[in-house]
């Protein structure tokens, strides 16, 4: 993903490290993505409450949210950062085997999710909720699709870096890439929190 | 960067000591599991709940968030800059999206 | 103003800084005085243009004048305190060669005051500021309401009935009060506090007159109020000021403010019943080439179909896609047309309406447009091909995105037969 | 470039002589590395921050004129009542894009030019934190201005005005290809801005020489810190803005349909959020730029450097607070209305700090007027006005008179021309010598200086009083019945603002003409150090070697370079400067300690063709899904050969391989 730095002595490896400040420069830049972040998906946030209680009768957020379906796939995005987070452990720990395993069980969780977001749309859509349907159902499908995009491009890094690692191809500080991918997948998850309170649980 | 006479190695500092233990992990996402759950029957006992319903929510949902960028993020144990980087884009996200949406009357109804 | 250029010069670079700022201190005290008479000056010759926005005729735009002067003048002076201050910098911290100075990183207690003085300022500003938002906001005061209506590109008004069956305050002498509908132009009772209320049918407009108040977008959707008032009968000028369209240059207003009588007159006048033209004249033939082709758009009130005898009523939503065309009942009682864009009159006609006293005016604008005066090239050209004229999207080939419907008038294709027929059924109308 | 560069006298003495050439051998099958260090695949696929940074200016300078002809356009089609160049539908097309092309594709680049090139040089750097991803910045930024210009071609450009209103936005109301165009691209370059930003951002935080505390940093570089924090957080609001548009248009999304109960304020908040800080993204670059000169031509460190710094940042801060200022006449309600009037005027506080401070670092100053000087004291003149003239906006009640008249185009003119494009001149002349060795003529400067003055004066002081006799903006034309008699009269003042925006071109005109004398005389080479400069970026040759530095150079001052160069023997109050070293001799101090071990990352194809993808998809969703497909793919490839690839070519990547090389020890 990210450029090491330049740096001024031939330790390619340890490149990056010899900052300022004593910091990682992916990190660094991984946490001004997300702070940037905030503001992307607080617009789309915004946007959605703004709209939510703008759509035909029969059509609104509490006549077609399922809350029992959609708990649980809010629970499995949940663990699946669990899991993330023990896949960075064991990164640290330099255990590959128990790394590739963990990444590979959030991806799966994630593809889970991404199923169960995949479902509500279309069971939606039969109701009659089409994307263009109402302001509700633009700025619902626009939030949550932007939120199942980050997940799913968050599985294919996964994927991708469990397949870097099997094939030892990973480039710069294998623990780090790992917290890095960690790191995202987090904040997806905190995004869901967000989503799944204000959208789901509070009635509009 | 530093020159060679600068040096110092920043990974231990930087990687390991902090966080938690893998058990740790655990119990903090039976934690978050468990709060999800009160949420779900919030929103089923809304209205035996009266006033204390919304804010309930929202501070549950505050703490959920907390938990995660706190501890699986490593955000408390971690360099007070990438909070900083954080919590300029959150407040300003939240300071100015709550504002819009107040001149917009979204709070009045 | 001549400076005292020579004597800086000769000044030692080393005198004292408080000295410095005593003489700049002099110095702008006098160009500030300067400014403020000349500003003065010109404020008071700036008579011209009809949309001046510092040439109030009605009571909040004389409040945002009293305002806003004050604060032009502030900002001016600031402005010229800064530009001498350059200016003796230029003039005196040349290097002539004396030594490096000071290697100083600056002084806290001027730093302190020079964010204390302009926050002062400030607030002297925003204090008033906040009280005047307040204050022209409010609306309870409120002793006629006008509905206006912006769309792609004119202005509709609609002059509601109110319960006790007057139009603002004024009840028609002769017939019963029905709405009234006009466009371009909207004819106000002074010393009346007229509120609009606007809105949109298409994109976002804007409503401004300049003299009477400041501007307040009217947007689809939503509904928003602007107070028009003024003692002083006249027309006064405005224009829209939110972007809205390719015609957006083309689409002004004018409001038209009449003493009371004059405007019990208009009123009557708005409500009379319609008045065939007489059987065999150019303008009778007018009147069936009209029901032919425009009165599906365009509504006038009373208008019977010479063939069937019944009442004709436009249904301009299936051709427009804003929904709406200017009623033209009383075309000829206003003097501009197609968005207050081009004059009904002749020029010397024009200016003797427009440059008439406020005591003439109510009788010149009532006296409406008569054949002599009529500016029959510009209408004659809008006849023949408007949107030749006023840029619109109204070619029928590009339509796709608005089902097939204009916006604006689209070219009709009349002979230069009907169009004579035309202009003389429509000059009856008024 | 994974070379080694040996600092001998040669080099020093002959900055643009080139160091050993490697010539490639093959890593991606038929492919190679590219690690040319000469030649069109040197500028392609390069990664150097110096390199990027000349391409930033150049494709900038390209769109500035651009802009410059629009505008001109416009001005002509002004200049009498009822003009006839242009047809209501090009003005409309004309005004939208000079005003996009101007913000978006000139003024931001060129501060990026600047900072790309510079923040490395003055925090002692030798490149930038990620430099594959700056060269994709590049990329995506010169990709995504074609991109929106060609829509020229293709059917007609944007039509709404650069604020784009809903609804007017909506394919009803713009029925041809352009706001897609305007909206893709927008969304693209925005890319660009993003990884910029926190590209530097990182770079700043944690690459600065040893001793460089933060506040023993730059002004410029400080500037460029803040407005990388305003893009960083900015950027995302308009990308929600934008994504909604193109749902809108594309994919019959219902945002902005009022029929569907929409409400049209939406886009105004959106766009007006990321609109504010915008504009202080626009001047804060140049802020920093003539923070730098003033204090060099004055012989005087920065009066109240910590207070201009946190003034600086205090703007950007209450930058996020007033953006509802562009919609006094929207409809807000009282309340609102009159906190955003009062948050704006408190914006006039920490800006009139730099104003102060700027007046102040002359004030009993040693001062020389050369080009770059004029124009910096050009700013705090032309700035004020502008700024003034938005202390009378701020004032809500009087808003409602001006808003969307001549009298905001004079004010955003004043602060933009007068505040950004300015001190971008200034900042051309005082780093031109750094940049290429060469000086730029003064007295062509002189000249340049004087057109642009009186040339802006000239178009946009008009502006002010067209203005407050009612003309409003974007109007393709006037007609004399609302144009008032008499020294007021509309109709005059237009034709001279029309004159003048002549009088301005012939000024740029100056410019360009001086650069290619400047470049055509090839000998005449820039002393080391022309200015008696300050800061860090001149402790090296000019142009700086590829590797910027022979050794990092250690703070102990702001103004570093001027503390290594004088000296003050006076004793207690009493301060004497004296100089003890050329700059010359500083730097060549710097080479005689020379590292020895210096790695380059290498240059590589993945930031272009991932930047190229982008456009690609921008058609494929105008006009063809599959082309969308076709895009996606080549982003996809070019990140999986992104991620794979190390940052440095490997030695054996090199014919002969370099291996060698690394080890010659430098010179001294
Ligand atoms: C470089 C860009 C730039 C900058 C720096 C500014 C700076 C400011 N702007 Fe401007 N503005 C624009 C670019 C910019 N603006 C643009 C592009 C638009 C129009 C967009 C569009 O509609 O297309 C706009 C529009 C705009 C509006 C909306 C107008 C309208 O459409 O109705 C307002 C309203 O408040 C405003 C206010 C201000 C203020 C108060 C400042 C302040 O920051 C200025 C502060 C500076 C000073 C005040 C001068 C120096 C200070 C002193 C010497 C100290 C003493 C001063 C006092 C005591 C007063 N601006
Ligand atoms: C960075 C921002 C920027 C810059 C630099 C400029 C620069 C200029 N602008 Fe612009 N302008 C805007 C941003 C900017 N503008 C914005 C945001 C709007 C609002 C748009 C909207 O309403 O949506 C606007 C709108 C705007 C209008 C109002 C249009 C309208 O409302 O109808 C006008 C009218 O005069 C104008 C004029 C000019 C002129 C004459 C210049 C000059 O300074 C240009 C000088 C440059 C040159 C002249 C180029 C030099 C060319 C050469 C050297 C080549 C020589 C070739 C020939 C002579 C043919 N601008
Ligand atoms: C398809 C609809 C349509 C038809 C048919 C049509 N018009 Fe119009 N007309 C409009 C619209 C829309 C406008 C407002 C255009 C504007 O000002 O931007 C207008 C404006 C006018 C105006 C100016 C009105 C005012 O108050 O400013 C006149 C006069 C006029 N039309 C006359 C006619 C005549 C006469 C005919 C028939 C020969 C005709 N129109 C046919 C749609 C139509
Ligand atoms: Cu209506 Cu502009
Ligand atoms: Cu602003």
């Amino acid at each position: 993903m990210a450029d090491t730095a330049v740096h001024s002595d031939a330790h390619i490896e340890h490149a990056g490290h010899h900052t300022s400040t004593g910091l990682s420069n992916n990190k660094l830049a991984m946490w001004m993505f997300l702070g940037s972040e905030c503001l992307l998906f607080g617009g789309l946030i915004s946007t959605y409450m703004l709209y939510r209680g703008r759509h035909s009768a029969n059509l609104g957020p509490d006549q077609v949210w399922d809350i029992p379906f959609t708990s649980s796939s809010s629970f499995v995005l949940l663990m699946s950062s669990l899991t993330m987070v023990l896949a960075v452990s064991s990164a640290n720990r330099d255990d590959d085997r128990n790394t590739k395993v963990w990444l590979s069980v959030t991806a799966l969780l994630g593809a889970l999710f991404v199923a169960g977001q995949v479902y509500e749309f279309t069971s939606f859509y039969r109701e009659g909720l089409g994307f263009t349907t109402s302001l509700f159902s633009s700025s619902f499908y626009t939030l949550t699709g932007f939120h199942g995009v980050h997940v799913s491009v968050g599985i294919i890094m996964l994927m991708s870096l469990v397949g870097m690692i099997s094939k030892n191809k990973v480039v710069g500080d294998k623990k780090e890439v790992v917290e890095l991918f960690g790191l995202y997948w987090h904040f997806v998850d905190v995004v869901w929190i967000l989503i799944f309170t204000l959208v789901y649980l509070i009635p509009a | 960067m530093t020159t060679a006479t600068e040096h110092h190695d920043s990974h231990e500092d930087t990687h390991e000591g902090h966080g938690l233990t893998d058990a740790g992990y655990i119990k903090i996402a039976l934690f978050l599991a468990a709060i999800t759950a009160v949420e779900v029957v919030f929103s089923y006992t809304q209205d035996s709940l009266g006033a204390a319903f919304l804010p309930g929510l929202l501070i549950l949902m505050a703490v959920k968030f907390f938990m995660v960028l706190l501890y699986f993020m490593h955000l408390k144990f971690d360099s007070k800059l990438f909070s900083l980087m954080f919590y300029i884009g959150m407040t300003l996200a939240i300071g100015c999206y709550l504002v819009f949406l107040t001149t917009l009357h979204f709070f009045e109804s | 103003m001549s400076h005292s250029e020579d004597h800086d010069r000769t000044m030692s670079p080393l005198t004292t800084t408080t000295s410095r700022l005593g003489r700049m201190g002099r110095r702008t005290t006098l160009t500030a005085i300067a400014v403020t008479l000349g500003s003065a000056v010109l404020a008071g010759c700036a008579t011209n243009a009809p949309q001046d926005t510092w040439k109030p005729a009605g009571e909040n735009a004389q409040k945002i004048q009293n305002l806003q002067w004050p604060v032009f003048l502030t900002a001016g002076v600031v402005g010229v305190i800064v530009m001498a201050a350059i200016g003796i910098i230029v003039l005196r911290f040349r290097d002539k060669g004396q030594p490096i100075p000071e290697q100083t990183h600056g002084k806290a207690w001027l730093e302190y005051m020079f964010i204390a003085i302009p926050a002062v300022i400030l607030a002297a500003i925003a204090i008033p500021t906040v009280g005047l938002v307040m204050a022209l906001n409010s609306t309870d005061d409120t002793e006629c309401i006008i509905n206006v209506t912006g769309q792609q590109w004119w202005w509709e008004y609609d002059y509601e009935v109110s319960a006790d069956g007057t139009i603002c305050g004024f009840a028609p002498s002769a017939v019963e009060a029905s709405p009234i509908i006009t466009s371009g132009q909207v004819v106000i009772p002074a010393n009346t506090k007229v509120l609009l209320r606007g809105t949109s049918r298409d994109v976002i407009h804007s409503y401004w007159i300049p003299r009477l108040n400041g501007k307040r977008d009217m947007v689809p959707g939503r509904v928003h109020f602007l107070r028009l008032e003024s003692d002083t009968p006249g027309i006064y000028a405005g224009q829209c000021t939110e972007f809205c369209g390719l015609s957006h240059a083309n689409m002004r207003m004018e409001t038209v403010v009449l003493e009371s009588g004059d405007f019990q007159k208009w009123l009557d006048n708005e409500l009379e019943p319609y008045s065939a033209p007489a059987a065999g004249t150019l303008a009778a033939e007018g009147e069936a080439t009209f029901v032919a082709q425009c009165s599906r758009c365009h509504q006038v009130n009373g208008l019977l179909d010479p063939n069937k005898g019944t009442l004709v009523v436009s249904y301009p939503d299936q051709f427009v896609y804003s929904g709406a065309s200017p009623n033209l009942t009383n075309l000829m009682g206003r003097n501009t047309f197609a968005g207050a864009s081009w004059d009904l009159l002749t020029p010397e006609c024009r200016a003797d309406v427009w440059d008439a006293t406020p005591e003439e005016f109510g009788a010149k604008y009532l006296a409406g447009v008569t054949p002599e005066c009529l500016n029959e090239i510009d209408l004659r050209e809008w006849l023949r091909n408007a949107p030749a004229k006023k840029p619109m999207y109204a070619d029928p080939t590009m339509l796709d995105e608005t089902d097939g419907k204009t916006r604006g008038m689209p070219y009709l294709g009349l002979s230069e037969d009907q169009i004579d027929q035309l202009i003389a059924y429509l000059l009856e109308r008024k | 470039m994974a070379i080694i560069e040996r600092p001998s006298e040669e080099v020093a003495l002959a900055p643009s002589s080139v160091p050993e050439v490697a010539t490639p051998s093959t890593s991606y099958g038929i492919f190679r590395r590219p690690v040319e260090t000469t030649g069109w695949k040197s500028w392609l696929f390069t990664i150097d921050h110096k390199k990027l940074g000349i391409m930033y200016g150049v494709v900038a300078m390209f769109f500035f004129i651009v802009g410059g002809i629009e505008a001109l356009l416009i001005r002509l089609q002004l200049a009498g009542p009822n003009g006839t160049v242009l047809s209501a539908d090009k003005y409309n097309q004309m005004f939208t894009m000079h005003a996009t092309t101007m913000v978006f594709l000139f003024v931001m680049p060129m501060a990026a030019a600047f900072a790309n090139y510079f923040v490395p040089l003055q925090i002692g750097a030798r490149d930038v934190a990620f430099p594959r991803i700056n060269a994709f910045g590049f990329w995506a930024f010169c990709f995504g201005g074609i991109f929106l210009n060609t829509s020229w071609f293709l059917g007609g450009a944007a039509d709404g005005g650069w604020f784009m209103y809903a609804p007017n936005s909506s394919v009803a109301f713009s029925p041809s290809n352009g706001v897609d165009f305007w909206g893709l691209g927008l969304q693209i370059t925005g890319i660009a801005s993003l990884t910029g930003a926190i590209n530097l951002i990182v770079t700043v935080i944690n690459m600065r020489a040893p001793g460089m505390s933060l506040m023993k940093m730059p002004i410029f570089t400080w500037m460029v810190v803040v407005v990388q924090f305003l893009l960083l957080f900015a950027m995302p609001v308009i990308t929600v803005a934008l994504f909604m548009l193109m749902f809108q248009r594309s994919f019959d999304a219902t945002f902005f349909s009022v029929e569907a109960g929409a409400d049209p304020l939406l886009w105004q908040h959106l766009f007006w959020i990321f609109g504010h800080p915008e504009v202080y993204i626009i001047v804060l670059p140049s802020f920093g730029i003539v923070s730098e000169i003033l204090p060099v031509f004055s012989k005087k460190p920065l009066f109240g450097y910590p207070l201009v710094v946190f003034s600086g940042a205090a703007i950007g801060f209450v930058g996020w607070g007033v953006w509802a200022h562009h919609m006094f006449a929207s409809g807000l309600g009282p309340i609102s209305v009159a906190a955003f009037s009062v948050a704006t005027m408190a914006i006039a506080i920490p800006t009139g700090v730099k104003i102060v401070n700027w007046t102040m670092t002359m004030w009993g100053g040693k001062i020389k007027f050369t080009v770059p000087m004029l124009y910096a004291v050009g700013v705090i003149v032309q700035f004020t006005i502008g700024g003034l003239s938005g202390v009378t906006h701020s004032v809500a009640p009087s808003d409602t008179q001006q808003t969307d008249t001549y009298y905001i185009v004079a004010h955003f003119h004043y602060v933009i021309f007068g505040g950004a494009v300015l001190g971008l001149f200034a900042g051309f002349y005082y780093w031109w010598p750094k940049m290429f060795g060469k000086m730029l003529s003064e007295r062509l400067g002189r000249w340049n200086f004087w057109l642009t003055i009186i040339g802006m004066n000239l178009t946009f002081g008009p502006m002010h009083v067209v203005g407050l006799q009612g003309q409003p903006r974007r109007m393709y034309v006037w007609t004399e019945n609302r144009a008032g008699e008499g020294f007021f009269n509309i109709g005059f003042w237009n034709l001279v603002a029309s004159i003048g925006s002549f009088v301005l071109a012939l000024g740029v005109l100056t410019f360009l003409i001086n650069v290619v004398i400047s470049h055509r005389k090839g000998t005449a080479k820039a002393p080391l150090d022309p200015w008696d400069a300050r800061s860090l970026e001149w402790i090296t040759t000019s142009p700086p070697k590829e590797h910027n530095f022979d050794r990092i150079p250690t703070v102990g001052h702001l103004d570093e370079f001027f503390h290594r160069k004088y000296e003050d023997r006076g004793s207690g109050d009493h301060h004497e400067f004296h100089q003890v070293a050329t700059g010359e001799e500083v730097v060549a101090n710097e080479e005689a300690h020379a590292e020895s071990h210096i790695h380059l990352p290498s240059p590589s194809y993945w930031p272009i063709l991932l930047a190229l993808s982008l456009p690609i998809m921008g058609y494929g969703i105008i006009f063809n899904l599959f082309l969308l497909f076709g895009g996606a793919v080549l982003a996809l490839v070019s990140l999986y050969g992104w991620g794979l690839e190390p940052h440095t070519a490997g030695d054996d990547e090199f014919d002969p391989p370099t291996g060698a090389a690394l080890e010659v020890a430098a010179h001294g």
